[in-house]
């Protein structure tokens, strides 16, 4: 898979927060075997050592950051803080959260766009978090961005996708923009099938941060994801109405008790 | 001069938002804004803080 | 996982029906990493080979033999196919099938119970197709049955599982016989959530069979049984109906335009 | 005598169900019934044959 | 509609356990329309006089009695109870209910079957409370049933038709059969759906007796139920996949900024 | 039921479009009791009289006329339109349709929310046609409309309400703004489940005039939306996941073999 | 002798299910049955009671 | 001169618009457009026509 030209091995993007510890963290990052993490910005107390023991942790899991702007609720936020994350984390890729409302946590689509233009215009490489609308989908391509980032249901709600039939309208609508199916998603089946419908990744946090067992959770995504992406390039059988036997009729025995007698 | 640091009102001596940050400590894996608006590192030294600035310094954090 | 006290490294089971070639069959079983297929008997025209070909094949996969009664309409016709099966396939274990209704293929519940209870009393290990029903189960198991097979959705149809709250309350009401979900899985990602759900295997033929690649498809289906259970294993995190914010809020930065001035 | 085999009558010399499935040309891996009741291989050839049985002789299959 | 050959002007057949009131069970009966109602039996005590009050009320409703045998487990006690309640309420007609599974009350379809064999032998109008088996459904006609109920959701559970499809299959197996939805309905908008899918009529209590008004929740089950019986007459238009332009597109106004300057 | 200070009885919005004929039409409006109709403009040939003649048809109906903007791609269009329609209907409502996607007939939130800016401006009661957005939602109360019409599902697919969890939200965001299912609904029962979740009012066509008898269709429909709005003021009892007997267990009779003896 | 009443166990004179109902004040729309079985009224004269009978008597109510 | 009239290129001879609609016939409840703007009916007799100008005349229809 590429994104912004990278070439990814896997198709699974994991977020670093809620873990119960950091090694629990840096475990369950390897066990998915993801090949991109996201991160975020927050205040810093003056002499603070804990945040700056947190950065080192990730550099050294070899994964590609993704630097958010979570619980920004303006555009002019999101675009301030997007800057100061391409200093911090030292990359142009950008995970673009705008949040129009604090219950459901949905993008404001028109601040949305808003910030991608500009940012993508200051040379960032934007990943929107949207919905499955296409008409915004389309103004946040027009605007530059080249990586799209649906919800699947609202973020951390592991209800996994809500809308599967706008989703599959909005998959065949844009057959060729790489769609990373972004918050939501609470089981690896739900994983699974979103790679099924073509999805080409899948980010995630909560199912797997607040999952009994994190490192075997994030494994078990890691799995997921591997298999509903091979069975999307495999082709999966079409469902039928009807039943129809698996075993051939074809020359069944006749035990009842007709016959020629 | 008071300045507002990541919401908390304090006391400053430093003029810029370089010596603000020494003065108080700060290093490590940091970006900063005045007002609203990014400060990249190079330009922190060029930086002045006046009475009622509101400065962030944000650090690398778990995100989702 | 244990049936019958036969230890299985794998909780997939696969029918061996449908496939393009015999190749591909023993490929499909090879890559879905199986220990368990299910067979038929049919009728043997004199002086035939085809059939004698096909049974050292699937000898020569080492997986273990599961024997069907697939078509039969009658308990007595089951019976006597099972019997046929043991001789031939030297195995006490039947994959009990009494169809009763042509269209949706769906078991006949009464004759179903009547040849559990001969097979059972005849030293059979009953391996019996079934729907959610609670009671039928039940009596099943009065007649000795120590597995049950519900079906997620009608033979072939490839719907996945129909049901979830009768097969959710079925998982809860017999929580240490071992449950397969039989029949109607038509994507990987339907075959993880029965295992987040916590049934013990999948059995499946027609959505590799008829897949566009069955041996990639096979592999896929293995992948995700596996971490669909492994899912199961970890602890998933409940579904919440609101949205929770998985960055987290504290330390907030403050960039928008208020502040002393 | 006629018999029906596989659901198709036929005529046969044969006086047991093990004469008859070797007079067919029938061997390798096999089950049988004799109307509609299971007749194992070791019975065969104690089993004989009337006119107007119906033997299935069953081989393994592909199944799902 | 006919029952039994019994002419029925309403498709709505109504219960009359858990109301606030007598007063407002009866106005409930009115408002609703209804031309049936359940009522079962229980212990009286001796020198008693509220349920010999009850009774004259329901009498003095109109509405045609049919008694249940709620809360039988066994065939047995099924079989008296309908026999006492044929000699008290003065009529063969008798909803046949036998309990298999405490937690989800859905019917033993063995018992259910033998019960049924025998009522009907005996000259009972059955009306059996069923599941959606096909299987079930036939034998219950084999036993001389000629009205099924099968359950839309778990009594009292107020969930509408779970499994959809399996009802629209059993609605199409059984065409000349009446179907009376018993059970699960929580809404009129699921009691519509019933008869919009064709069954014949709806039975419920609970969604009436414990809504806020019972009385005018009465009131919109009767209006809804009628409703839904005259839409599957009209003809529902099929659902399309695509969205098609109601308003026509033929002779749109060009006011685009095009044209021939 | 109000809406821009208008009283109306019904609660259903009519369409005027794809009858099969200007009688069955105004039947249909007159067996629906609806109080409110759209329609919309369409080029007039010189000398026609067609359009002329179906406009006296109409306002002889003696419903409330809504126009629509049907059909426009762009603010543009759907103002000039609007204007247009206040000159001939002599009215200031209009129904402000701007499709975004010629698939989904998906509203534009952007041009939406411009158009209904300026048309908010120049005096209109604007009544747009949107999604479920509530930030879309929000800018289109901050440019003036006093009512919103989120879809169902897309224009003439009958599919009902596909997103019920995010209407739900949207009616409990906007508590106090009136709310109109607009689109996709196919079936009364689907209009009445709309309305049991607290929507003001419900709009539709297709599933009238294209349903096998448009008139008795109609009156379903409004016997549906009257008895879903009934319901809802009456309080639905709310679902619940387990079984609970609507029949007393209190008194049950022991008809079993056991006792003193 | 002691019947089995409603699950309750009561001392009682009677000879028949018919005194024993009148006796314990019974009357109105009822129905009875003794030890699992029905009893229609007009069998209950000709009912006599045994020591551990169990009779049930039943009276219409509220049902769904 | 040429004009364009609901998508159709025409010859008129009128100088306005309301010139052009009563050459044309036009009568009844209409509305008009010209070049994409809205042009009240009050305002036809004052809206001169110019060669390329696209006119809409549009009248009511049924609608959903």
């Amino acid at each position: 898979m590429q994104l912004y030209d990278i070439d990814l091995a896997s198709r699974l993007l994991l977020g670093t927060a809620q873990y119960p510890s950091p090694q629990i963290l840096t475990d369950a990052i390897a066990a998915s075997g993801c090949g991109v993490i996201t991160v975020s910005l927050r205040r810093e107390i003056a002499g603070a050592r804990g945040a700056n023991g947190f950065w080192p942790l990730l550099q050294a899991t070899g994964a590609r950051i993704l630097p958010n702007t979570a619980g920004c609720h303006s555009a002019r936020e999101a675009i301030t803080t997007a800057q100061m994350a391409r200093e911090v984390f030292a990359t142009s890729w950008i995970k673009l959260e705008v949040i129009g409302n604090a219950d459901t946590l949905q993008p404001d689509p028109f601040a949305l766009v808003e910030a991608a233009r500009v940012l993508c215009a200051d040379g960032f490489a934007v990943f929107p978090y949207t919905t499955e609308d296409l008409i915004v989908a389309e103004r946040l391509l027009d605007a530059g961005c080249r990586v799209l980032m649906p919800w699947g249901a609202p973020i951390g709600s592991g209800r996994g996708l809500r809308h599967v039939d706008a989703l599959t309208a909005m998959r065949g609508h844009f057959p060729s923009v790489p769609l990373i199916i972004d918050a939501g998603i609470g089981a690896p089946s739900q994983a699974a099938q979103a790679m099924e419908m073509g999805f080409d990744a899948v980010l995630l946090n909560t199912a797997v941060a607040k999952a009994g067992d994190p490192v075997a959770m994030a494994r078990a995504f890691g799995q997921a994801v591997a298999a509903g992406r091979l069975a999307f390039e495999a082709g999966l059988m079409p469902p039928r109405d009807m039943a129809a036997p698996s075993t051939p009729v074809l020359g069944m025995a006749d035990l009842g008790l007709g016959g020629l007698r | 001069m008071r300045i507002d640091l990541n919401g908390a009102a304090i006391e400053v001596a430093a003029r810029t938002l370089a010596e603000a940050l020494s003065d108080l400590g700060y290093d490590g894996a940091l970006a900063t804004a005045l007002n609203g608006r990014f400060v990249p590192a190079t330009a922190r030294t060029e930086t002045p803080l006046h009475d009622g600035d509101r400065v962030e310094v944000l650090a690398p954090m778990q995100g989702g």
